[in-house]
């Protein structure tokens, strides 16, 4: 192929180049369409969470169900129908907040799995050298890859929660669910967002002190092991569930429960530390990653 | 290269420092690039990473001023809409493995602003353009480093910048690959009105590509014009390869009083007179003896090279 | 010691579907060779085989009379340059290479008077004292190259040595390895940039698509191509003239002239007769012949035609 | 046989050196003196806490339970994987020594390493434990092999999860994903299960050592003590087989093992 033939084949753009206000986007998604590209390590880790809101949406349905079917006793009066329905509210209410203790472990397993190699991979690949010569601020670089391990978060806790709301609410009689019931249901999608938030911001930030996915990955499970584990130990020794507040799982019961649960939960301590820590703790992350990112940009 | 009217060069340095601790990376450049294909040499750390980081405004200078297609690289607008009129083809690994050609050019041209529509046709566009054809769909984890170059001169050039910065272009390509990529380069250098900003340590590829040279040591330019003034030898002189009679061939040179040394048992170097070597093939002739080489003695950019560094550092010793 | 420096009989290596190396059946003498061929020619793969990194999936092959793959015996007498780039990062060029040698069994004095001595002659300085993870490109290439050589071997193996470095790097190793070779040892260098081949040795083996394409010095490699007819570029003051009398030699196949600097392209089966022929025209009609030069001899030339 | 030996011997103390030397012991360092640290800062808090339960709680919900095995798999990974990945592999394959040797070799570095600092870590916690106020009841009085038996379990512990972790370096191209897999999802699903398939997990045994030498200072902290414990002499012939087998197995797979290290 001489150079002559060249000439054709190059044809300058012709079209304008809009000032890149969402400069995030066409990273965020080129993010999401590699990690769904392996079909297995999706199967596997949002197998967990689908299950849960599947199973507990089963219940919850069934739990309505038994009103209508009636135990073929006399017709109950008005005030035995409201005990039942109450009865009834409360148990859906419970295993909801069981749905989103085990959709926490799956969300933790999925968005470690996802969010572990985002920055660091980048680096190895020495992708940032394509990115950030060009109009893209550190801001939209962070902005993209916060949201995409926040997806996949949403999918792993938001998903099952909002699915079993649905499902209690339809199946509801005239949907009492909803009309009394929707703190609850704010509730859930209140904590969802929050938890998700932080360890998203969480794992960005191990990701980019890391060198590599396997070191991120360990170092996300060594912060939850090491701090259930020593929130644990504390409070067997000093015999006061204070001490629980050492561990990193702990508050976010302790949130869960404030948000979504009943008043009266095992955990003494003023939720509003537990606002606190997790709020700390996400403001140092995201300060961590912005750090990184700037020597990033500047260093090949 | 017909000398055109001087348009305002397309980079300017005046006085550019730029530190990194102890090691001064950039020492008081003073360079001024005009449009069309230029070469950055220099030995390695000569700064000639620090520079197109620069340029790309990801790095600011310490000191002195710095103009790049009429921005400053300093203010932070600037540096933004600079890289929007700029394509960098990064000397170092860049691709994600895991993306393949088409997403990451459509990707990043999206990034630099062009809509979706735009974004896909213009990947596909500079993909036909760099010759990646079916290959562009798989990923790029299994491309060969020929295929890999090619990606990452498409991905500088989808948003059709008027500069390119290209960092060791045919690093690791094969004859064909590298022929090709040169040809690219060379092309758009001259074809397309685009300048070109070439760092190569393959001297070859620089002369076939470029027509201005920079030479770049230890932080500062220690050599800068036009290719072919810097290679035009002094004194004229040009290697023969003789068939026959060799010695009958240099006797009769001799008895001319050309004065000529032999270079190996039929190689010949002469500093004929004239100006060519029409005098030389009659010689040959009339002693049965034929010419089947006559190359006229530039001294090669190589041995510019060398020789520019040596009296440099002379300089500063 | 005598015998073939290494011999491959129907030698053929795949990944999975991916062929690397199909049916190479090739013998090399000692002295240096230069290994050329494009990208995924089934170079890498080659070498690997001959280090004893891996094992054929189909044939058979010796070096030094021995089988490669994990051979002990072999790797005493022979070195190799990987050609990535990866080196132990947190350690200083001077103990990687010492921790090599006495991997060989050299006591620790003799390793790190080995170890320094091949540091001088590949010229890293004292950047032997600073950690590898801090070096640049060239300055990798030649840690590699020092471990490589640093036990006396009789075979030295090296991918891509040049990749990376600048000219006075390149012309440095290239000096190092044709010395190594004048010392009698074995030189291997796989490489694709031609120029470095030429500078460095006349002996060429031609990979192609997992094959042997051509092996011998390289004018010798150029004769095997009968089939293509071989190509002269001339420039002149005035070249219209000269093409004129040129085309009228019956054994010029195609005369081209581009207009732009006065060159002109001429396609021949018979150079020695045109070479002639041209003498005394050049001569005769006093055109200004101002340069001659025949595409054949130079390797990218060479290659093209086998390639192409 | 003297080359394997003298290649061990070498890269024993190549890696040893590599090891302490590498930025990942930092993160090692801070898991094994967690738990003395803890256990330090709780002394100074005025309440009446018995030295037993800082002994128990802290050695083994926080260093037997998680810090043993996710050091393990850090520093584990780091004998051949590391190696794998960044392609250094070739260095040592095309050299006159016994293959078997560079796992065998880096492996011992690895577990000196973890060995001493967890040993150190838990005769640290046995010595602050010590110091607490005797308690009341003399039920709850350290007995006197406690912190040896913890030191032991630990010790144990690392050697066994070091010597799995380092082979699998030999089969999978990320070992550390691999590792952390095994330890954290089985390993701590199994274990905690009633019934026989705890005898899958390296913990069953290393919580058998424990609990056979002084079940009843453990009956503090829950699901420490297994259904049937096997007893300290039979646990340590398990673990130690487990980590020889696991060995050999890597270091046979290794003599044959070609690492297509394609670019």
């Amino acid at each position: 192929m001489t150079a002559a033939t060249h000439t054709e084949i190059y044809r300058p753009f012709r079209g304008a180049l809009a000032p890149s206000r969402w400069a995030f986007w066409p990273l965020y998604r080129a993010q999401m369409a590699i990690a769904t590209k392996r079909k297995l390590p999706l199967f596997i880790l949002f197998f967990g969470p689908a299950m849960t809101g599947i199973v507990v949406s089963f219940l919850a349905y069934l739990s309505f169900q038994i009103e209508e079917s009636g135990s073929g006793g006399p017709l109950l009066s008005g005030a035995g129908l409201a005990a039942q329905f109450a009865a009834q509210l409360l148990e859906v209410h419970k295993l909801i907040i069981q749905a989103m203790t085990a959709a926490r472990y799956f969300a933790v397993l999925a968005m470690a799995w996802y969010g572990a190699g985002l920055i660091c991979d980048d680096r190895r690949a020495g992708a940032h050298l394509l990115y950030f010569s060009r109009p893209l601020t550190r801001f939209d670089y962070m902005l993209a890859h916060f949201a995409t391990a926040f997806t996949f978060g949403c999918f792993a806790v938001l998903g099952p929660g909002l699915l079993i709301c649905t499902v209690a609410t339809f199946n509801s009689p005239n949907f009492i669910f909803l009309t009394e019931k929707w703190p609850v249901i704010v509730g859930t999608i209140g904590y969802s967002l929050a938890f998700v938030t932080v360890l998203s911001a969480l794992i960005l930030a191990v990701s980019a002190l890391s060198k590599r996915k396997s070191y991120a990955l360990a170092a996300v499970f060594g912060v939850f092991m090491s701090t259930l584990a020593l929130g644990g130990a504390m409070a067997a020794l000093m015999r006061e569930r204070q001490w629980r507040m050492l561990s990193l799982v702990s508050h976010f019961e302790r949130v869960a429960d404030w948000w979504i649960g009943s008043s009266r939960s095992i955990f003494r301590w003023d939720p509003w530390w537990s606002v606190a820590v997790l709020g700390g703790l996400t403001l140092v992350s995201f300060a961590i990653v912005a750090w990184r990112v700037r020597r990033m940009e500047v260093v090949a | 290269m017909t000398a055109s009217a001087p348009q305002a060069p397309v980079i300017s340095l005046r006085g550019v420092v730029k530190q990194y601790g102890a090691v001064r990376a950039l020492d008081g450049v003073e360079l001024s690039v005009a449009p069309g294909a230029t070469a950055l040499l220099g030995p390695n750390g000569a700064g000639k990473t620090t520079m197109i980081k620069l340029l790309l405004g990801l790095v600011k200078p310490d000191a002195g001023e710095a103009r790049l297609l009429g921005f400053d690289p300093r203010k932070p607008a600037d540096g933004v809409e600079l890289r929007r009129k700029v394509g960098y083809m990064p000397e170092s690994d860049c691709l994600p493995p895991q993306m393949n050609a088409v997403e990451l050019v459509s990707t990043l041209a999206r990034i630099t602003g062009l809509s979706e529509s735009d974004a896909i046709t213009r990947a596909h566009e500079s993909l036909d353009y760099v010759g990646l054809d079916e290959q562009r769909y798989r990923d790029i984890a299994q491309y060969s480093t020929g295929m890999k170059q090619r990606v990452k001169l498409a991905q500088a050039l989808a948003h059709d910048p008027p500069l390119l910065l290209l960092d060791e272009p045919t690093n690791g390509l094969d004859p064909k690959g590298r022929r090709h990529m040169l040809e690219l380069v060379a092309d758009l250098g001259h074809a397309h009105g685009k300048s070109v900003l070439l760092c190569s340590h393959l001297l070859p590829d620089v002369e076939r590509t470029c027509d201005h040279v920079v030479v770049l040591d230890r932080g500062r330019v220690a050599a800068s014009g036009a290719l072919l003034e810097l290679t035009r030898s002094q004194s004229r002189s040009s290697r023969v390869r003789v068939a026959g009679d060799v010695d009958a061939f240099a006797g009769e040179l001799a008895a001319r009083g050309i004065a000529c040394d032999r270079e190996s048992e039929r190689v010949l170097r002469i500093h004929a007179p004239g100006e060519d070597a029409d005098e030389l093939f009659g010689l040959a002739g009339s002693v049965g003896a034929h010419l089947e080489a006559v190359e006229e003695q530039r001294s090669s950019l190589d041995q510019v090279f060398l020789d520019v560094l040596k009296n440099s550092r002379e300089a500063r010793a | 010691m005598s015998g073939a420096l290494l011999a491959a009989d129907q030698l053929g290596r795949w990944y999975g579907q991916v062929v690397g190396l199909s049916d190479l059946t090739l013998s090399l003498e000692r002295g240096v060779t230069g290994l050329v061929g494009p990208n995924g020619a089934g170079k890498s793969t080659f070498l690997k085989l001959v280090a004893g990194e891996i094992r054929p999936s189909r044939g058979t092959l010796e070096v030094l009379g021995l089988k490669p793959f994990a051979n002990s015996e072999l790797f005493r007498r022979a070195g190799f340059c990987p050609q990535q780039e990866a080196l132990y990062e947190d350690m200083t060029g001077l103990e990687v290479v010492r921790f090599l040698m006495r991997l060989h069994g050299f006591g620790a004095a003799e390793a790190t008077r080995r170890a320094n001595e091949a540091l001088d002659r590949v010229g890293l300085g004292d950047a032997r004292k600073r950690r590898v993870g801090g070096y640049s490109k060239g300055m990798r290439q030649r840690a590699k190259i020092a471990q490589a050589i640093a036990h006396g071997p009789e075979l030295v193996v090296a991918d891509e040595p040049f990749n990376g470095l600048d000219p006075v790097g390149r012309a440095e190793m290239t000096a190092l390895f044709a010395q190594a070779g004048r010392e009698g040892m074995s030189v291997l260098v796989s490489t694709h940039v031609l120029h470095e081949v030429e500078a460095l040795t006349h002996e060429i083996v031609l990979f192609h698509r997992g094959r042997l394409l051509a092996q011998g010095p390289v004018g010798q490699v150029r004769q095997l191509l009968s089939r293509h007819p071989r190509r002269v570029e001339l420039r002149a003051r005035e070249p219209r003239r000269l093409a004129r009398a040129l085309v009228e030699l019956d054994f010029v196949l195609s005369v081209r002239v581009a207009q732009a600097d006065g060159r002109i392209d001429v396609e021949t089966f018979e150079l020695e007769r045109f070479f002639e022929a041209l003498t005394r025209i050049a001569a005769e009609l006093r055109v200004g012949v101002t340069s001659l030069e025949s595409h054949d001899a130079n390797l990218e030339a060479v290659f093209d035609y086998l390639v192409a | 046989m003297l080359n394997f030996l003298r290649t061990t011997w070498l890269l024993y103390r190549t890696h040893l050196v590599r090891t302490l030397r590498a930025r990942r012991m930092w993160l090692v360092a801070f898991g094994v003196a967690l738990a003395p640290l803890i256990a330090w800062i709780v002394a100074q808090s005025p309440r009446t806490i018995r030295g037993l339960d800082v002994l128990t709680a802290l050695g083994f919900l926080l260093t037997i339970n998680v810090m043993a095995p996710l050091a393990s798999v850090i520093v584990g990974a780091a004998v051949l994987g590391e190696e794998l990945e960044d392609r250094t592999i070739t260095y040592l394959l095309t050299r006159p020594i016994s293959r078997p040797a560079i796992l065998v070799g880096r492996w011992m570095a690895s577990a000196t390493v973890l060995v001493a600092l967890f040993a150190l870590s838990a005769a640290l916690l046995g010595s602050i434990a010590g110091q607490f106020p005797p308690p009341s009841d003399d039920k709850y009085l350290i007995p006197a092999g406690l912190t040896g038996a913890l030191v032991g379990a630990s010790a144990l512990a690392v050697f066994t999860y070091s010597a799995l972790f380092s082979t699998l370096g030999v089969f999978f191209k990320h070992p550390m994903i691999v590792g952390l897999g095994y330890a954290f999802t089985i390993e701590g699903f199994l274990a905690n299960l009633p019934g026989k398939n705890q005898a899958l997990t390296i913990q069953y045994y290393v919580r058998c050592f424990l609990a056979s030498q002084h079940p009843q200072a453990w009956a503090g902290v829950e699901d420490v003590v297994p259904r049937e414990p096997l007893d300290a002499a039979q646990s340590v012939r398990w673990l130690l087989g487990i980590a020889l087998v696991a060995l050999a197995v890597g270091a046979l797979a290794l003599r044959r093992k070609q690492y297509e290290l394609t670019a």
